[in-house]
């Protein structure tokens, strides 16, 4: 059981290593976006500052959005989600290592990434922990809810876009949590407790989002 | 099978050309090196207004210019590989590539260092610091589109269509992004230096951006010859180089 | 001489953190660019002489 | 062992095929044939679980295939027509890959085998993107020459796009699973004679 | 000539037609991104007032780039863009008549429901008409730009994360001229020197983004 | 008429093949042989200019099609690999539009006829990804039944997928092409026989 959630890990992430670009990529599409916002917004500090927790969370969202794409679709189109889900172990387990494999590849970058940003945005340095600790635990939350996304628009051609609506609502308890926590962080407050509700956020997406996901990609399939 | 063997001559003898000459541009660059730094730490006087903080401009400048000329230089590669369909003409384009990002992103972080004691920040949303940034995704786009396209003839040639598009681009977006900067308020810190920059310390600047141009070439020079070893392996002057120093 | 001392020199009039820290990152950049030259440079080799091996096999092969 | 019960399927409003029965025993070999959308790909599927059946039942060793789950899905190897490679993978790293997923994780030295026995000597660590059209069949069957391979076949045209030599070899590697005791269910437009203790054929468009 | 550029507009609506969630999906992105941000940053209305220009803008953008995916990689992925190159009528034509049906579809909607937003965060009505003229001419040049990007990435896998490296820099310009008309107009001052250098830059795009997105199609179909 | 001098191609670090050179004149028939990977596919494709070659022309009516361009591009039909259909347009509305595009505008009536000739009678309006794989290819096929058909036909393996019947049918039509004075370059791996004043094969893993 072990043995195949750690296949999938595995294949995921030399695929992903094969296209390296793509990790790269998904970090400077984040650091791209963050820098867009100073361009359409102008460039006064404390404005920028304020708006930082914002904009570095709508940045980590899309960004883990657009590599959403990567994690079903291609392997529809090529038949082998076929092959996948023939594989004689539980689907969810598939699903898990999906997921992970994902985040490490998406999320977590974002993560290490951050803190260069939130220089660039001139935070204070408790808002650049929590910062930290915040992309943390919700950057694996958007792993999973998105999953469930991209099961459901697998075969859905233009499924592209249309993951991003049904993906978007579900995202934005993280946004508000996450970014809440920052800007309670950067006002000197306490952020532990948007914190311990992201954390809680996390707990039940690690329970109920593989199993949704494979359910929806059972139906995606039939 | 008759090729069009005149393609593949340039690379053929460029390259026992550029083995030749990287040696003296090194030797150049490390010499002016020297030069530079002597100048830029015992010859320059220390700043009246910035303290000892400006002696960051001796790598700052040099590299800022570097970035620019470099990805001008650059798209010209690409631009005569496209036209004229000369494979060493892309291959030097892909080998300036990761140079010039190199200098954009020791601009960058020189900048940044400078900034901080200066401004205070180690960065605001300036004209030339947002362009700068640009032209460090711009590059960054060069090569890993050229990466992820497999056959080498088509990485070129699709890489070159960016660069020209690009290179059309960067003065859009610089000048963009300076009249932005402008018509807002402002930041609250400008990029004004001492009134006049002593002679010694110009001469300084002079001297590392000519190191750097030497080493940019060096470095240049030696990519190109790795390239053409790896994309020529079949061809047959290569089997017959002899050993390898 | 501008500088009194080696440690005022490393000191930079206060600003040592930046100045050294520009200095060095963009030494160590750059020698780290002529390393991955040097390393791609030797891979490259290795594999030619691996093929030329190869190509000489062969051509005994054919020749036998 | 498989046994299909008045198997049928609608498809929009269209009735595709109704009342498929037969019995599938070790050696034995069905082969599906019909006319350009009678129904083949949707049987194989729906034998392998991956479609709903609307009417009928699918049994393996005398329990529907449902309630065995993935006890049933240890025993199969499903081709479909859509190839399941990853081009980025070279050639072997898809076979081991596919293998490992299906529970038959393979060492290199098998894999390589297994390659150069469908006839990609030379070519296993070649990005299967770079592959022609019948030379990434090629891979996908390749799992089928794996030591210690599933009972039953699924197959949906196995043969498209291979050359006549490697029809010829498939289909050796056939005869031999089957005469081991092996099962398959076959669709393939091409006139193929394939030796097998018990052949039978379903015509779904009769 | 005419006829065939007729063609490939018809072609590409019908096909959004048939996906009729994917319109509509491009433009709730937009609204969803538009309002997403209030809720990271806060509900302060002043601040929502200057930071509306940037942010609708770097909506659009985001908008705009998201449905680059669906301009030519499906076409090359089912072989119909094979087809679309023998057609018998220059490339550039073909090239054209895409990016029409892709502003149209992804650009337009944008246009039409910009004073919306423009309402939700407050802002002039001056400003709201700076706002639609400067969206007219600055979405047809993210969909001229973003064609040439969608060009060079098509059959390269992971493009979909690729282009918006190479897509979103191009941007810049509009998105500066763009945000700066509506903010000059906000700010009570003429915005018509922003939008005549939109509209020169709208004419550039046109001259030379088709050609470059066909010698681009070109090389990548090779 | 079409004229293949000592046209030569390499992928990656293989040659593929070199030295080919052919001459098809109006009702000529050439069958590109050969086994998976020999460059069928990349021969055509060349052919019809998607691909550059690495050495030797090709030249139509005694001119380089390079030169040609579009004038070129006017008198060829290629069919490759891949159908070509948008999975969201029916099957109709795919033949139209491809039609069109190619310069080639039918009516209604007409692109009804041609589907009901290739057999899919009833499923003119039903989605293409409704369709089975051989229906598919028989919709991309279908382009060969419009009235005033291209000159010079490319067809990568149009065999595939398609159960005998409809085999039998495309014989025909292209045996019918070949007397009005057409040409075709054909790969396939099936065997066929179709008949041709001027029929010739060309072995590329020879
Ligand atoms: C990350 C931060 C920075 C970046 C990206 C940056 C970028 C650049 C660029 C691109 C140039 C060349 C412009 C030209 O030749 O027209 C330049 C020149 C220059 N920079 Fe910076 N810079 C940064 C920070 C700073 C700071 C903090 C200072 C000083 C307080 C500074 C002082 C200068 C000076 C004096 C020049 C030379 C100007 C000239 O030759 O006209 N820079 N910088
Ligand atoms: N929604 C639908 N409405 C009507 N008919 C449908 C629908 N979905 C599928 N079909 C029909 O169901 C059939 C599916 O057939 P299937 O793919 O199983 O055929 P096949 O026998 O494998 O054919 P081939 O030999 O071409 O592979 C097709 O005839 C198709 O037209
Ligand atoms: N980058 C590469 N390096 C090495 N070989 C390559 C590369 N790209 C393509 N090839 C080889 O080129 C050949 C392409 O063959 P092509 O698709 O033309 O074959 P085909 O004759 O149509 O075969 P099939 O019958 O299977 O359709 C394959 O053998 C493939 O392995
Ligand atoms: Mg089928
Ligand atoms: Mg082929």
């Amino acid at each position: 059981m072990m043995q195949t959630l750690r296949y999938v890990v595995f294949r995921d992430l030399l695929l992903a290593m094969r296209r390296r670009a793509d990790v790269a990529t998904t970090l400077f599409f984040f650091v791209i976006v963050a820098s867009l916002f100073p361009l359409g917004v102008g460039p006064d500090p404390k404005l920028l500052r304020v708006m930082a927790p914002g904009i570095l969370w709508v940045g980590a969202l899309l960004a883990s959005m657009l590599s959403l794409g990567r994690l079903f679709a291609e392997d529809y189109a090529d038949g082998s989600l076929e092959q996948l889900v023939l594989a004689p172990e539980p689907l969810t387990l598939v699903v898990i290592g999906k997921v992970v494999a994902h985040w490490l590849v998406s999320g977590l970058p974002l993560v290490l990434i951050s803190p260069v940003i939130a220089l660039q945005f001139d935070l204070p340095r408790e808002a650049m922990v929590t910062l930290l600790l915040a992309l943390l635990l919700g950057t694996p939350l958007l792993s999973l809810i998105g999953a469930i996304g991209a099961a459901l628009t697998v075969g859905v051609r233009g499924g592209g876009v249309l993951i991003s609506l049904l993906v978007l609502p579900l995202y934005v308890p993280v946004l508000i949590f996450g970014a809440g926590a920052v800007d309670a962080s950067a006002m000197g407050m306490e952020a532990g407790g948007h914190l311990s509700i992201l954390g809680a956020l996390l707990l039940l997406g690690m329970v109920l989002a593989p199993w949704a996901t494979a359910a929806a990609l059972r139906i995606s399939l039939e | 099978m008759k090729l069009n063997w005149f393609k593949y001559a340039a690379p053929a003898t460029f390259y026992p050309l550029a083995g030749k000459l990287i040696p003296w541009f090194a030797l150049a660059a490390a010499g002016l090196t020297v030069a530079g730094l002597y100048l830029s730490f015992f010859v320059a006087p220390t700043d009246f207004q910035q303290g000892e903080s400006y002696r960051i401009i001796f790598i700052h400048v040099p590299a800022a210019w570097m970035s620019m000329f470099i990805y001008i230089v650059m798209a010209g590669w690409a631009a005569a590989g496209l036209i004229f369909n000369t494979r060493l003409s892309s291959m030097m384009a892909s080998a300036l590539a990761p140079t010039g990002a190199l200098f954009t992103f020791i601009a960058l972080w020189t900048g940044a260092l400078w900034g901080k004691p200066t401004w205070g920040a180690w960065w605001v949303w300036d004209a030339r610091l947002t362009s700068e940034l640009i032209l460090l995704f711009l590059y960054m786009g060069f090569m890993a589109l050229h990466a992820a396209i497999d056959d080498p003839r088509r990485a070129d040639r699709a890489s070159a269509v960016l660069a020209l598009v690009g290179v059309v681009n960067v003065p859009i977006i610089y000048f963009s992004v300076k009249w932005w900067n402008t018509l807002h308020q402002g930041a609250s810190v400008s990029m004004t230096m001492a009134p006049k920059m002593a002679a010694t310390m110009l001469l300084g600047m002079l001297v590392m951006a000519l190191a750097c141009w030497m080493y940019s070439i060096a470095a240049a020079l030696a990519r190109v010859r790795c390239i053409i070893l790896e994309r020529e392996q079949q061809a047959e002057w290569i089997a017959n180089l002899g050993e390898p120093a | 001489m501008i500088w009194k001392s080696l440690d005022d020199f490393i000191a930079m009039g206060g600003y040592g953190f930046y100045v050294w820290g520009s200095y060095l990152v963009t030494a160590a950049l750059i020698g780290a660019e002529i390393l991955m030259l040097r390393a791609r440079r030797r891979t490259v080799e290795k594999a030619r002489q691996v093929q030329k091996i190869l190509s000489e096999q062969t051509k005994h092969e054919t020749t036998t | 062992m498989l046994e299909v019960i008045d198997l049928g399927c609608l498809r929009g409003e269209r009735r595709l095929f109704g009342g498929v029965s037969f019995k599938l025993m070790p050696g034995g070999l069905i082969w599906v044939q019909g006319s350009n959308g009678s129904g083949k790909t949707t049987l194989l599927r729906t034998l392998c679980g991956l479609t709903q059946a609307m009417a009928g039942t699918v049994h393996w060793r005398g329990e529907p295939i449902q309630r065995l789950g993935e006890d049933y899905r240890r025993e199969l190897t499903y081709i479909g027509h859509a190839n399941g490679l990853k081009e980025d993978f070279s050639a072997l790293e898809n076979l081991r890959i596919a293998a490992q997923l299906a529970g038959q994780s393979i060492s290199r030295e098998a894999g390589v085998e297994a390659l150069q026995g469908s006839g990609l000597a030379g070519r296993e660590h070649l990005p299967v993107k770079f592959l022609s059209q019948g030379q990434r069949r090629r891979v996908a069957l390749a799992r089928l020459r794996l030591a210690h391979p599933r009972t039953l076949w699924l197959l949906d045209e196995p043969f498209n796009a291979l050359d006549t030599r490697a029809v010829a070899d498939m289909q050796h590697i056939m005869e031999n699973h089957l005469a081991q005791g092996g099962m398959i269910a076959l669709t393939t437009h091409q006139d193929v004679d394939i030796q097998a203790a018990d052949t039978r054929t379903l015509r779904l468009d009769a």
